[in-house]
């Protein structure tokens, strides 16, 4: 049981994770200045490394601000369920072996409906917070997810069809040899297109273009509860990344056998690491070279191009499987 | 019926009365926003995504310039009128010292125009290349605003080297410019030429073929050319729907009788033909940058400057990136202008931007707002400042009347 | 014995207080009337050559997230009311920088009738960049300046 | 015109490839352009007190003071002496064009952030002749 719990709150769970997504924010944000020829953080830690840390302590120590007209339970208290959301998720991902902490037999319908709530979180943070600039970006919030959901749905069936189940072990075990990336290309496609989507980055960052509408459905919070915000969209974002190398790209899983356990271990944290960084970092670069599109644009795209793509990836898988 | 139309008959309902509009339906930009650097408001009155009306709000950069110009003397006031704004702050001190010029008949030495030429090119090109930035920035397009301005910087550090400030040149004085161009500025000047067309030609590959772009800019912003001969914009807006009115070509002064610019003009009058159009513009500053300072001549570059300025009134205009620039002023043989007037190219364009808004959405405010490139600096010297809190700001003039009489009475 | 082991817990709170609050400034922007010169001075700072991003600092769209308030141009009546509004919309602890001659006394507008001469006039200061406009490396100093006053500042 | 999607990709990774641009100021000096227009300097000894400065000053920046009398052909003759409000200047350099004792000159600082605007306020002037 204490074993259990370690493993979900601290290694591989939840600490874990939030390093991780530390660490994301700051190759990030180096990796921006990189290409737009600057040097990025610098002065907090060794090259900046702790620089995500720097501001997520200081929005902690910072003061609350309630707005009069927000509704100020979910104001203060919505922030940590929100961070929660892809905390939980967290936990389904496989990293140690085939089997995530929290895995059962049809975790992949669980998966699905978090990402479905981290978005009615957020919509009902925005709510609580009040102002137009929130009412605007929920919106266009909620409008994206619309639009988006059913190629997400279709884009994850791919691998669950191949591997011939709903949960993740599974889809992870059948890649041992072969990775679904390889069967169901278009499929990982339209999921780093939605992933887009669903981390708010460009050209999908229309709930939050700060040139609209200033920050978005953040506009309200402050302090605490902007710090539980921002962890949370770097965590959801090695959420993502690393259910993309679980669906598409074999997990954890080596093609080798390893007898030792804890040399086993570690290459396995290895991998998987280096598979959801490179993913994180796909998604990235992609970001960077695009410009913010609008909403109808956005919906357009997504029912017109990536809908009918996920269908045709399903069709081909079932026509020669 | 179009959108546009719609929209029309909307307005004509608002403004009658028959639909009253929820504050949830109007959205404010400003005068605080990311998007503006400066302090703007624009009432946006929106139906779901689709604006309605646009009404601009000015005076938040009011400070009462004009006034003021009247307790300085004729060269305190150059360096006043540069900071008028910023960003053409060469064009606004050039427009004085030539319409007081024009009062003096006084000889400008050759050099000294050539000077001014350069100067004024040079901040085309800066103004041009910061607002594609902009553009960048505007468009959620980060990458390309960092890469635009870093390349600013070569057009800024030419600047400095010759006018010793980044921004505010104090360059320009009646008579001529304050200093000489330092030895071998070519040096200079050549390379970093070189560079920025390269980067320019590469910029309109980017502008030319990324789909993101071309969705955002493509199209948007549209009006008729009919409009612009109602609301009169100039400059780059004028050009763009294709007038070719460029004061450099028109009434040539510096030197641009000798060194002619090639006017572009553009019949898409929307915010792409805009892109394109201000980079063949940054194109042909180059080229002329570059054949100012192969054909210089020498000689000295100011005369020495009268103390008064002889009584009379005069105008004058200039090209500033932006569009038309206009400067009266009226003296009365002292010390010091009785009366200056300017005419800025924002405040001139601003209606026009307003109908360009008309139909679009709200995430095409700021393409399409900055798409004229506005920049407030030099729009707010003149309007009317709201009396108390809550007050409807459009205030006629009876009601002024009223109130100056009732302020009177109260204070006497 | 208690009482000393307190302090020393105090004492890390409060270091890595001030550490994570002096690299991270989040900064607001507002410009109060100003001629644009000191603006794009600012952005510019933002901008490779000069990168403020090496010091933790960032420009944020919201004054809720801000904690360091850059304030450019004469602040004008209109936006007094505006100014001083912003500047309780952001969370403590707060730091206000009045960018520019402007800002700081007037400047070249010394005189007008519609500037308030001074952004302290409005809200209280506590950092002056003089400069018409500053360059971006002035204002890199002034950040650093602002940087040491708040790890010294921290332990009162 | 063909539209593509990414066509900023190579360039994004010959820049991330290039040299560096950004200068290495708060760590490392940093020498401005010889003509740069920086803070204001003034030469005590120099200066005679005509005032000159303090009429041409845009920006109201100088302002004569009283610094004693002095007795010239039976008369008294106040001395006077510019103070300079530095927080105000735009380092245009009119002052420094007019001063015909060659009083003033425009140095290349620039770090003049203070936490307190009247330390900015330059009394070298009326401090050297007490
Ligand atoms: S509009 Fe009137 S008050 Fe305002 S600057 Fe001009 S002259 Fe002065
Ligand atoms: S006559 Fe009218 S317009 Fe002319 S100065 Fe007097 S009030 Fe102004
Ligand atoms: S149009 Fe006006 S505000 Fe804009 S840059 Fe020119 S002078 Fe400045
Ligand atoms: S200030 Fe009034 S009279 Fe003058 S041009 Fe504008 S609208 Fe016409
Ligand atoms: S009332 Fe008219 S003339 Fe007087 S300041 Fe206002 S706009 Fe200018
Ligand atoms: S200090 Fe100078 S550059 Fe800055 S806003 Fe004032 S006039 Fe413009
Ligand atoms: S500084 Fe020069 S101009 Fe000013 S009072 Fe002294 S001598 Fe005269
Ligand atoms: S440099 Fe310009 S603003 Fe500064 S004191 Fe001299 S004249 Fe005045």
């Amino acid at each position: 049981m204490i074993n259990w719990i370690f493993q979900l709150l601290v290694f591989p769970g939840l600490t874990f994770f939030v390093w991780i997504a530390f660490a994301f924010e700051w190759l990030e944000r180096k990796t921006a200045a990189k290409i737009q020829s600057r040097v990025g953080p610098l002065t907090a830690g060794p090259k900046g490394f702790l620089q995500p840390v720097a501001d997520y302590f200081k929005l902690i120590f910072k003061e609350e601000i309630i707005p009069r007209n927000s509704d100020k339970f979910v104001f203060l208290f919505g922030p940590p369920l929100y961070f929660s959301v892809p905390a939980i998720g967290a936990a389904f991902i496989p990293i140690l072996g085939e089997k995530g902490v929290l895995s059962h037999s049809y975790d992949l319908l669980f998966i699905l409906f978090i990402m479905a709530f981290s978005v009615l979180m957020a919509s009902m943070l925005g709510y609580a917070a009040g102002g137009r600039y929130s009412t605007i970006s929920i919106g266009r919030l909620v409008l994206q997810y619309t639009s988006y959901e059913v190629p997400l749905i279709l884009s994850i069936l791919a691998p669950a069809l191949l591997a011939r189940g709903l949960s993740l072990s599974k889809i992870v075990s059948s890649q041992i040899s072969h990775w679904h990336v390889f069967y169901a290309p278009i499929s990982f496609a339209v999921f780093l297109i939605v992933s887009l989507a669903e981390l708010e980055k460009p050209p999908f960052d229309i709930p939050s273009a700060k040139t609209e509408i200033v920050a978005g459905w953040m506009t309200e919070f402050s302090g605490r509860p902007l710090a539980y915000i921002k962890l949370t969209k770097n965590l959801n974002y090695v959420f993502l990344s690393s259910l993309a190398t679980t669906l598409f790209l074999g997990g954890p899983l080596l093609p080798i056998d390893v007898q030792d356990e804890f040399l086993k271990t570690i290459l396995f944290l290895l991998v998987f690491l280096i598979k959801t960084f490179s993913v994180g970092f796909l998604i990235f670069i992609i970001k960077s070279a695009l410009a913010r599109i609008k909403i109808e644009q956005a919906t357009s795209l997504l029912w017109v191009i990536t809908t009918p793509l996920s269908f045709l990836q399903l069709l081909l898988i079932v026509l020669f499987r | 019926m179009s959108d546009k139309d719609q929209a029309e008959e909307k307005l004509a309902k608002i403004s009658t009365g028959l639909i009253q509009y929820s504050p949830e339906g109007l959205v404010p930009f400003g005068p605080v926003h990311p998007a503006l650097k400066e302090p703007e408001y624009f009432k946006i009155i929106l139906e779901g995504e689709k604006i309605v009306q646009v009404i601009p709000r000015i005076g938040y950069a009011h400070r009462g310039i004009e006034r003021a110009l009247q307790d300085r003397n004729w060269i305190q006031a150059i360096y006043l009128v540069e900071r008028i704004c910023g960003i053409c702050s060469f064009s606004h001190s050039l427009a004085f010292v030539q319409t007081v010029e024009s009062l003096t008949e006084l000889e400008i030495p050759r050099r000294a125009r050539y000077i001014r030429l350069i100067i004024a090119e040079l901040e085309r090109i800066h103004s041009h290349l910061l607002w594609l930035g902009l553009v960048g920035y505007w468009t959620g397009f980060d990458t390309l605003f960092m890469w635009i301005w870093r390349d600013r910087e070569r057009v800024l550090d030419l600047i400095e080297l010759i006018t010793g400030n980044r921004v505010h040149k104090s360059y320009a004085t009646i008579t001529g410019v304050r200093r000489d161009l330092p030895e071998n500025i070519e040096r200079h000047i050549q390379p970093a030429m070189k560079y920025l067309s390269d980067r320019v030609k590469f910029y309109k590959e980017i502008i030319n073929s990324e789909a993101t772009i071309l969705i955002r800019t493509k199209g948007i912003g549209w009006v008729s050319p009919d409009v612009a001969v109602r609301l009169c914009p100039v400059g780059p807006l004028l050009r763009c729907m294709g007038f070719k009115r460029d004061v450099r070509t028109d009434d040539p002064y510096a030197a641009y009788d000798e060194i002619v610019p090639d006017v572009k003009t553009s019949t898409d009058s929307d915010v792409h033909s805009l892109l394109n159009l201000r980079l063949d513009e940054i194109e042909d500053s180059i080229r002329m940058v570059l054949e100012a300072i192969t054909s210089i001549p020498t000689g000295q570059v100011k005369s020495s400057i009268p103390r008064a300025i002889p009584r009379g009134d005069a105008m004058g205009h200039v090209e500033a990136p932006r569009g038309e620039l206009f400067y009266f002023v009226r003296s009365e043989g002292g010390n010091k202008p009785v009366r200056v007037k300017i005419r800025t190219p924002t405040l001139a364009n601003i209606l026009t931007a307003t109908e360009m808004l008309k139909g679009h959405t709200l995430a095409d405010v700021p393409v399409v707002l900055t798409g004229m490139d506005p920049c407030f600096g030099c729009m707010d010297r003149l309007t009317i400042i709201d009396i108390g809190e809550g007050k409807r700001w459009q205030i006629n003039g009876e009601e002024l009347r009223r109130y100056g009489i009732e302020w009177y009475n109260k204070n006497r | 014995m208690v009482v000393s082991h307190c302090r020393r817990r105090q004492d890390l709170k409060t270091n890595i207080k001030s550490w994570a609050q002096k690299n991270s400034l989040w900064l607001f922007h507002v410009n109060a009337a100003s001629c644009n010169g000191c603006d794009i001075e600012f952005v510019a700072s933002l901008t490779p050559r000069y990168d403020i991003e090496r010091l933790g600092a960032q420009l944020v769209p919201s004054p809720r997230h801000a904690d360091v308030l850059v304030v450019t141009g004469t602040v004008n009546p209109l936006m007094r009311e505006r100014l001083k509004r912003i500047y309780e919309q952001i969370p403590e602890p707060k730091y206000v920088v009045a960018l520019g001659a402007c800002a700081g006394g007037g400047g070249v507008m010394k005189g007008c009738y519609n500037v308030s001469h001074g952004v302290d006039k409005v809200i209280p200061v506590d950092l002056f960049i003089p400069g018409c406009p500053p360059r971006p490396e002035a204002i890199i100093y002034g950040l650093m300046k602002l940087r040491d006053k708040i790890s010294g500042g921290s332990h009162e | 015109m063909r539209r593509k999607i990414g066509i900023t990709i190579p360039e994004m990774i010959k820049t991330a490839f290039s040299t560096k641009i950004t200068k290495s100021y708060p760590f490392k000096e940093l020498d401005v352009s010889e003509r740069f227009r920086g803070k204001l300097e003034i030469d005590p000894d120099k200066c005679t007190g005509c005032g000159v400065c303090a009429i041409v000053c845009p920006a109201s920046v100088i302002t004569m003071v009283e610094v004693g009398k002095r007795k010239f052909r039976d008369k008294e003759v106040t001395i006077r002496r510019p103070i300079f409000n530095l927080y105000n200047c735009i380092s245009c350099g009119q002052c420094v064009d007019d001063c015909r004792f060659n009083a003033l000159r425009l140095t290349k600082e620039f770090e003049l952030a203070v936490f307190d605007k009247n330390s900015l306020v330059m009394k070298k002037a009326i401090e050297h002749v007490e």
